[in-house]
């Protein structure tokens, strides 16, 4: 019968097919003559115009595009990885400096024949003055690293110098003037692409990088991925990498796969279950380096109840410190304690007071008024599993206290914005303290009105100490401010500190070279690939 | 020598978890040549007697027992291929809804020429010319037109001409009609029934007419097999039957037929038996006026009443 | 004249009234009926019942104990957040079952009188919601859900609906078909004559006919909508954490799957599996009894 | 002839009315979901913004028109393809469709191409021997394919072939690192052939067996039972009957009996391609297929509604589509649906 034959033919088709396919082990991968380094990475760079980017994908690509005004020597660890030295400051678009009238003026000597890589210009002054215009046009991210650093006035004064003016001695200046951000672009090749509704060619600028930096961009298809070439003509010779390959792979498993597999050199933003797959794999290597990022629940100080501070710290008492450490981050990163970071300077553990104590915090709600506990919407990002497991393991030591805490994931970006509009009655994220000072932290998050104040927190006392942070340059005042610093956000408890997260990366043995930053964005410059293997 | 031959034939049908004796035990013979015609009330068995001839029993019967010989082989024990050599060729079936039977996604005129190619080989042209010259023979309007129209746009005669127009392709040595006309008008009717005879009569083929209506035999037929639950009451002439029936069911049924002509239809008391019961004695017996106690506790036996005229009946006469 | 003493039995027999659950054994064999119900049965049970069984916690997270390998103290072994994965099975009957009956349930409410009216009232309105039920039989079921609880906020009450929506028009479209034919019958002609309010006729004399069709439907669009929740929540739509319910969990293992840890995706799979399979089952059961009546 | 003719424009006009009044159908949800979604005039105007700036956004964008003309104004940006642009991936929509509809087209293609010769024939043998083996397995592995998620399948297939046994790779989009297709069809596997990349089409291959498999065994079930039920059912029927009565060999039998078959069963494999665009989303998440699925959940994740719409509104489109043709084939096999309009 043709229906009985038809059938034993397609089952012998699929089963020759199964078997031709399983013998050819063509390798998966094309080898090419040029050395590229691939790197597997969440999602799309979302601008080339580094003032106007939210996201760290965007900040990594801008730190190695453009040039930026200074840079963190680095010190080597004798773990296989280098860490950026935030003590030491080196030039890089800028050559040498020196402060004059008691820190109130500062002369930039810029480096000399340095080249725009995609148009050839050499780097002016005219570039770094138009820089400063463009940060006061656009009221944008730079502008506000320009004021934080107390700038009144950047003046061209001479073809390769510029002098800036100061209002007071600023101490973070150096640590400000590193971020990405603070880069020379050609101004000339951005004002061909001026438009009128666009005077400063943002739109032209979110897509093409004029920078002066390590790579520049000669390929990006959205969505899928972008190609960065070595820039030869940089001032401190030319990365080892000929090319960087960001292959845009939404899913974290399939990162972790790719890596697995060979077919990308280093994989981001993976979550610990995938990174500990990760640690026994062959030809694999997992960097665990801990940092100033802390796991952070902050509450909505305006509303009821957690307007009242018994409430804030009774919930301080409810979280099991311990266990998120052991359970969730396997014991890497740290137990944090207060506001400044545990490696932090200044830090002193002796004013924690918290632990997990469930009696006191039942307690404390008893005062508060609130014995028979009440509701709480804890707001998070999707697609965080780390963030994930720490409110699922809060849901449950705060139900033991009759408090009924209910978590709401959000798409990352309205997470963000209502962030900004304190529409979160209690939110959860990780946040990164770049700069290790607790005047700048205060300036930028804890202070009344400050930008990233998403708890609507104000506390005049602490608005005093932080405004004397923030022009204090003598180590010994420094302590004593850091201390009521600690003491004031630890008793108004306005967020929980949760846990101090190691900063984890996942590369091929045979990368090497790998220097760790203060705000964890990835240098590729320095990274170089191991021939003996 | 008979051409077919259908001796003890016992047939059940599955339905559900119960079993439907459809037939129990027929016994015919039709003669070459003949015009024999069955007859017998609906769900007598005579269907399924022919179907069980040409093999095409639905996949619920099952042949119990029996043996049916046709020009000398057994049916029953041929192979699925011996068995299409003789369908067609040697013996044809044409049904009651002819618009059905024919298939309706192909024109009528491929579906002859599919019949005629398979028996007789020969190209699309040659067996399309035949389609259109038996139709033509059959007396259906322009042929050459009607031969390209579907099933859907023929009436129930001109479907039913279709069919004979198949079976005159074929050239069979018996056809098989089940209740060919009983769906038709009377004035198509007649003009149907005047058909198959003259196939018949050109193909020199023998006739096996299935039929409840006693008038269609007798203007077509010269013998009658009548029949009742699964057995053949009475077999011989039409002329016997009509005259003399001898076994009390046919007496009956003549009688219902005679005085249709005024308006009170009369009719035979009481229901078919259940077929699912296996019966003592004669199946008539509950229904016969001359029933007496013999007739509900053996089994009648065949009794010969004239030169092949034979009657299932303790009795010789109604 | 003997003949209508007809033995007793044998008619009896042949047209009496037997339960729908004899026919329904007669129809389809013993053991197939026994088991789909049984194995449904033991389901629904477990579901309702699921508080009182002795299991874990099923919320109660384990930070230390997560991604247990499955155990003798954990049957199912433990998810990311070191939930018993067994416990979380259990109970998800009530989360999943209950949303898809209730979606089901309002959507056959709405679906029923919709394609009773239009079956009966013809014309126009017949046509254009026959028109509306085949647009909405062809919109893309999950990107839709998808794109509407983007739009309406991402609640569970929205989930139900959403999938109420899918169905309706199979309930409408089956109902008209069994009404249509009805239109004509006698004991409707008669209701119109003796001048009984259109809606009366619709639903007290119509309405009761298709019951048994839309009966035997339940359970399939159960299974139905059981897949579209399921598949709803794997996409992060719908059930919130920590309830226990298939899709959820099965999203929660599956990256885990292809680092070896096949468990926390496995068993919720698998029980998903078997629920529509067993719904899907009853129901063909059920449709054999239609099929005998019309 | 031309009596048929009349009759074939009048069917056609009757079903391209009907694919017109669904389409309108269609768009006029999507504009009602969009216009629903939240006010878009606070997304674009941005977290720092006067009350002015606000309004003359609203003037801009319409808001204030009455609804009637606000849908127009839809319905014309979308005839220019206009279909909003995407937040997260900066670039329009369109753009962005005409990158991943290839992706999600050859692997319902290649999964209905599977189900298909997986379901026809298991569907004829079933039909036509009621009690063989073929039977019971049709039954078992139809109802199976429905009952089983295929998201769940998919994990399961990729926990076995990948992670356990290595035969095939690792689930990650649609082909391996650093193979150049080139984009003359954007479907990878007649790319790489057109350009005679071997090692390339075989990785796109490997790439797609198991999410057309997944797609194949749970969408064909419904292909499977209808050929199976449809065959028994015509293996019934007089016309059949009568071709064997005229001892017809088993080979025209079969032909008379799939000629009645094709209707219902092209219908249904028309049904099923419909549906299938718009049902390899999940499939499409979990092997991270770079298909239109996984864009518009993607796009739900970063809260972005335009690439939804458009998803929505081509998927349906194509199925409505699919529908008339699959409609219009029949009217071709069967003279009788042609004469019912």
């Amino acid at each position: 019968m043709n229906g009985r034959s038809l059938l034993l033919l397609g089952g012998l088709i699929l089963v020759v097919a199964f078997v031709a396919l399983k013998r050819t082990r063509i390798s998966e991968t094309q080898d090419r003559e040029t050395d590229v380094l691939v790197i597997a990475i969440a999602s799309d760079i979302e601008t080339l115009d580094p003032p106007f980017s939210r996201f760290q994908r965007s900040n990594e690509t801008n730190l190695n595009v453009f040039d930026q005004f200074f840079r963190y020597a680095s010190r080597d660890t004798g773990k296989g990885y280098r860490v950026a030295d935030v003590g030491t400051i080196e030039g890089a678009a800028i050559e040498s400096w020196d402060w004059l009238d008691g820190q109130r003026r500062l002369a930039l000597k810029i480096r000399r024949d340095t080249v725009f890589a995609k148009t050839g210009r050499t780097v002016t002054a005219d570039d770094f003055a138009c820089w400063f215009e463009r940060a006061y046009g656009t009221d944008s991210g730079t502008l506000w690293n320009v004021e934080t650093a107390k700038i009144t006035k950047a003046e061209k004064t001479g073809d390769y110098e510029m002098t800036l003016h100061f209002s007071d001695p600023s101490p973070w200046f150096f640590s400000l003037f590193r971020d990405q951000s603070q880069a020379p672009i050609d101004h000339v090749a951005a004002a061909q692409h001026v438009e009128s509704d666009d005077e400063w060619a943002t739109r032209w600028l979110s897509k093409n990088d004029v920078g002066s930096g390590e790579f520049y961009v000669i390929s990006w298809e959205p969505g899928v991925k972008m190609v960065l070439k070595a820039n030869s003509k940089y001032w401190a010779g030319r990365a080892f990498f000929d090319e960087v390959e960001l292959r845009i792979v939404p899913n974290s498993t399939a990162r972790a796969l790719l890596l697995r597999e060979g077919e990308v050199d280093i994989a981001t933003d993976l979550s610990t279950d995938e990174l500990q797959a990760l640690r026994g794999a062959p030809d694999v290597k997992v960097l665990s380096i801990p940092t100033r990022n802390q796991m952070i629940l902050g509450f909505n100080t305006n509303t009821p109840p957690l307007d009242n501070v018994k409430v804030r710290q009774a919930l301080s008492y409810a979280v099991p410190y311990e266990l998120i450490h052991e359970g969730i981050f396997k014991g890497r990163g740290l137990v944090s304690a207060g506001p400044i970071p545990v490696q932090g300077r200044f830090h002193d553990s002796s004013l924690w007071p918290y632990a997990f104590d469930l009696e006191k915090a039942r307690a404390l709600l008893e005062e508060a008024g609130y014995p028979e506990g009440f509701e709480l919407t804890l707001d998070i990002a999707q697609g965080q599993p780390l963030t994930e497991q720490v409110a699922v393991v809060l849901q449950d030591t705060f139900s033991q206290i009759a408090v009924k805490l209910r978590i709401n994931p959000q798409s990352s970006a309205i997470f963000a914005e209502q962030l900004g509009t304190l529409e979160h009655q209690a939110w959860m994220r990780d946040l990164l303290w770049y700069v290790d000072d607790p005047g700048y932290t205060g300036e930028l998050f804890f202070k009344t009105g400050a930008v990233s104040n998403w708890m609507g927190y104000s506390n005049l006392e602490l608005d005093e100490v932080i405004r004397q942070l923030s022009v204090m340059v003598d180590p010994a005042g420094k302590a004593r401010l850091a201390e009521t610093y600690q003491k004031l956000i630890i008793t108004d408890a306005p967020v929980l500190f949760l846990a101090e997260l190691p900063f984890e990366i996942a590369m091929r043995e045979e990368i090497d070279g790998y220097v760790q930053l203060p705000d964890n964005l990835l240098w590729y410059y320095p990274l170089y690939r191991k021939k003996d293997r | 020598m008979a051409l077919l031959e259908i001796s003890k034939l016992e047939v059940t049908f599955a339905s559900g978890r119960e079993r439907l004796n459809a037939l129990r035990g027929v016994n015919m013979a039709v003669e070459a040549g003949s015009r024999t015609a069955i007859l017998g009330e609906s769900g007598c068995g005579k269907t399924v007697t022919a179907l069980s001839i040409a093999r095409l029993l639905p996949s619920t019967a099952s042949v119990l027992g029996g043996k049916i010989v046709f020009d000398g082989r057994d049916m029953l024990a041929l192979s699925e291929e011996e068995l299409s050599g003789i369908r067609g060729s040697q013996l044809c079936m044409i049904f009651q809804h002819a618009a059905l039977a024919l298939n309706p996604l192909y024109s009528i005129g491929r579906q002859i020429a599919d019949v005629f190619q398979h028996h007789f080989g020969g190209g699309q042209k040659a067996a399309w010319h035949k389609a259109i010259e038996v139709l033509a023979a059959t007396g259906i309007p322009n042929p050459e037109e009607r031969a390209r129209d579907y099933p859907h746009q023929y009436s129930g005669g001109m479907a039913q001409r279709a069919l004979i127009a198949m079976a005159l392709v074929a050239k069979p040595k018996l056809l098989i009609a089940d209740e060919p006309t009983s769906g038709l008008d009377v004035t198509t009717e007649h003009q149907v029934l005047e058909l198959i005879q003259r196939v018949v009569g050109d193909l020199r083929a023998t006739l096996l007419l299935i039929t409840h209506d006693m008038a269609v035999v007798s203007a077509v037929c010269d013998r009658v097999v009548v029949m009742y639950a699964g057995v053949v009451m009475e077999t011989g002439t039409v002329a016997q039957i009509l005259e003399a029936p001898a076994n009390p069911y046919s007496y009956e049924l003549i009688k219902c037929f005679r005085h249709s002509k005024r308006k009170q239809m009369p009719f035979i008391p009481g229901r078919v038996p259940d077929l699912r019961e296996p019966g003592q004695g004669c199946c008539f017996a509950p229904r016969c006026p001359r029933a007496e106690a013999i007739c509900s506790r053996e089994d009648p036996p065949t009794l010969e009443i004239g030169t092949g005229h034979f009657s299932r009946c303790h009795f010789g006469e109604p | 004249m003997v003949a209508n003493q007809l033995p007793e039995f044998s008619a009896a027999r042949l047209f009496a009234r037997r339960s729908l659950y004899g026919r329904m054994v007669e129809a389809n064999g013993a053991w197939r009926v026994h088991l789909n119900l049984a194995l449904l049965l033991v389901i629904l049970v477990l579901g309702v019942l699921a508080p009182l069984l002795p299991l874990q916690d099923p919320v109660k997270p384990d930070p230390l104990g997560s991604l247990r390998p499955p155990s003798s103290e954990h049957l199912f072994g433990t998810d990311t957040h070191g939930m018993d994965v067994f416990a979380r099975v259990i109970h998800a009957i009530r989360a999943d079952f209950a949303l898809a009956l209730s979606s089901v349930v309002i959507g056959a409410l709405i679906g029923a009188p919709l394609g009773a009216l239009s079956g009966y009232l013809g014309g126009w309105f017949d046509n254009f919601t026959t028109r509306v039920t085949e647009v909405f039989q062809g919109f893309p079921q999950i990107l839709f859900a998808m794109a509407i609880l983007a739009a309406a906020g991402n609640t569970l009450l929205n989930v139900v609906l959403v999938v109420a929506f899918y169905n309706i028009p199979v309930y409408s479209k089956m109902v008209r078909s069994v009404v249509v034919p009805l239109r004509e019958v006698e004991y409707v002609q008669a209701a119109k004559v003796a001048s009984v309010p259109t809606l009366g006729i619709v639903f007290r004399y119509i309405l009761p006919n298709a019951l048994v069709p839309v009966f035997s439907q339940l359970p399939l669009s159960c299974a139905y909508a059981v897949q579209m929740i399921a598949g709803l929540s794997f996409l992060g739509l719908g059930v919130t954490i920590p309830t226990p319910e298939w899709g959820s969990m099965i999203q929660l293992g599956a990256n885990q799957m292809i680092f070896g840890h096949w468990w926390p995706s496995v068993f919720p799979g698998l029980a998903l599996f078997l629920s529509v399979w067993l719904l899907s089952n009853v129901s063909d059961l059920l449709k054999s009894l239609v099929v005998r009546r019309s | 002839m031309l009596e048929s003719a009349r009759q074939w424009c009048l069917f056609l006009l009757k079903r391209l009315g009907f694919l017109c009044i669904s389409l309108i159908g269609v768009s006029l949800v999507t504009f009602v979901v969009t216009h629903q979604i939240g006010d878009p005039v606070y997304l674009l105007v941005g977290p720092k913004h006067t009350q002015e700036m606000l309004d003359n956004m609203v003037r801009e964008l319409g808001l204030d028109q009455p609804l009637y003309a606000q849908y127009c104004r839809y319905i014309s940006r979308l005839a220019q393809g206009d279909l909003g642009v995407s937040r997260y991936t900066f670039s329009p929509v369109l753009s962005d469709i005409r990158l991943r509809l290839p992706a999600t087209l050859e692997l319902s293609t290649y999964a209905l191409l599977l189900g298909v010769l997986w379901a026809v024939p298991l569907g004829l043998i079933a039909g036509r021997h009621k009690k063989s083996w073929a039977a019971k397995f049709a039954d078992l592995s139809a109802r199976a394919g429905a009952s089983m998620p295929a998201f769940w399948l998919g994990l399961l297939l990729i926990f076995v072939f990948y992670a356990e046994l290595h035969w095939l790779p690792a689930p990650m989009g649609r082909i391996g690192r650093g193979f150049e297709v080139g984009t003359v069809t954007g479907w990878y596997t007649i790319d790489s052939l057109l350009a005679g990349n071997w090692s390339a089409f075989g990785s796109s291959v490997r790439h797609l067996v198991l999410p057309a498999l997944t797609l194949a065994f749970t969408t064909s079930p419904s292909i499977l039972l209808i050929t199976r039920n449809t065959m028994a059912e015509v293996m019934k029927t007089d016309y059949i009957r009568t071709a064997k009565s005229f001892g017809m060999p088993p080979q025209t039998i079969s032909r008379y009996a799939v000629r009645n078959l094709l209707v219902p069963v092209s219908t249904m494999i028309a049904m099923t391609y419909g549906y299938l665009l718009s049902g390899t989303v999940l499939v499409e998440v979990v092997f991270t297929w770079p298909g239109l699925g996984f864009y518009a959940v993607e796009a739900m994740n970063h809260s972005d509604y335009e690439p939804i719409m458009a998803v929505v509104l081509l998927s349906a489109g194509f199925y409505l589509l699919v529908y008339v043709l699959s409609d219009i084939l029949s009217a071709i096999i069967d003279p009788r649906i042609r004469v019912g309009g």
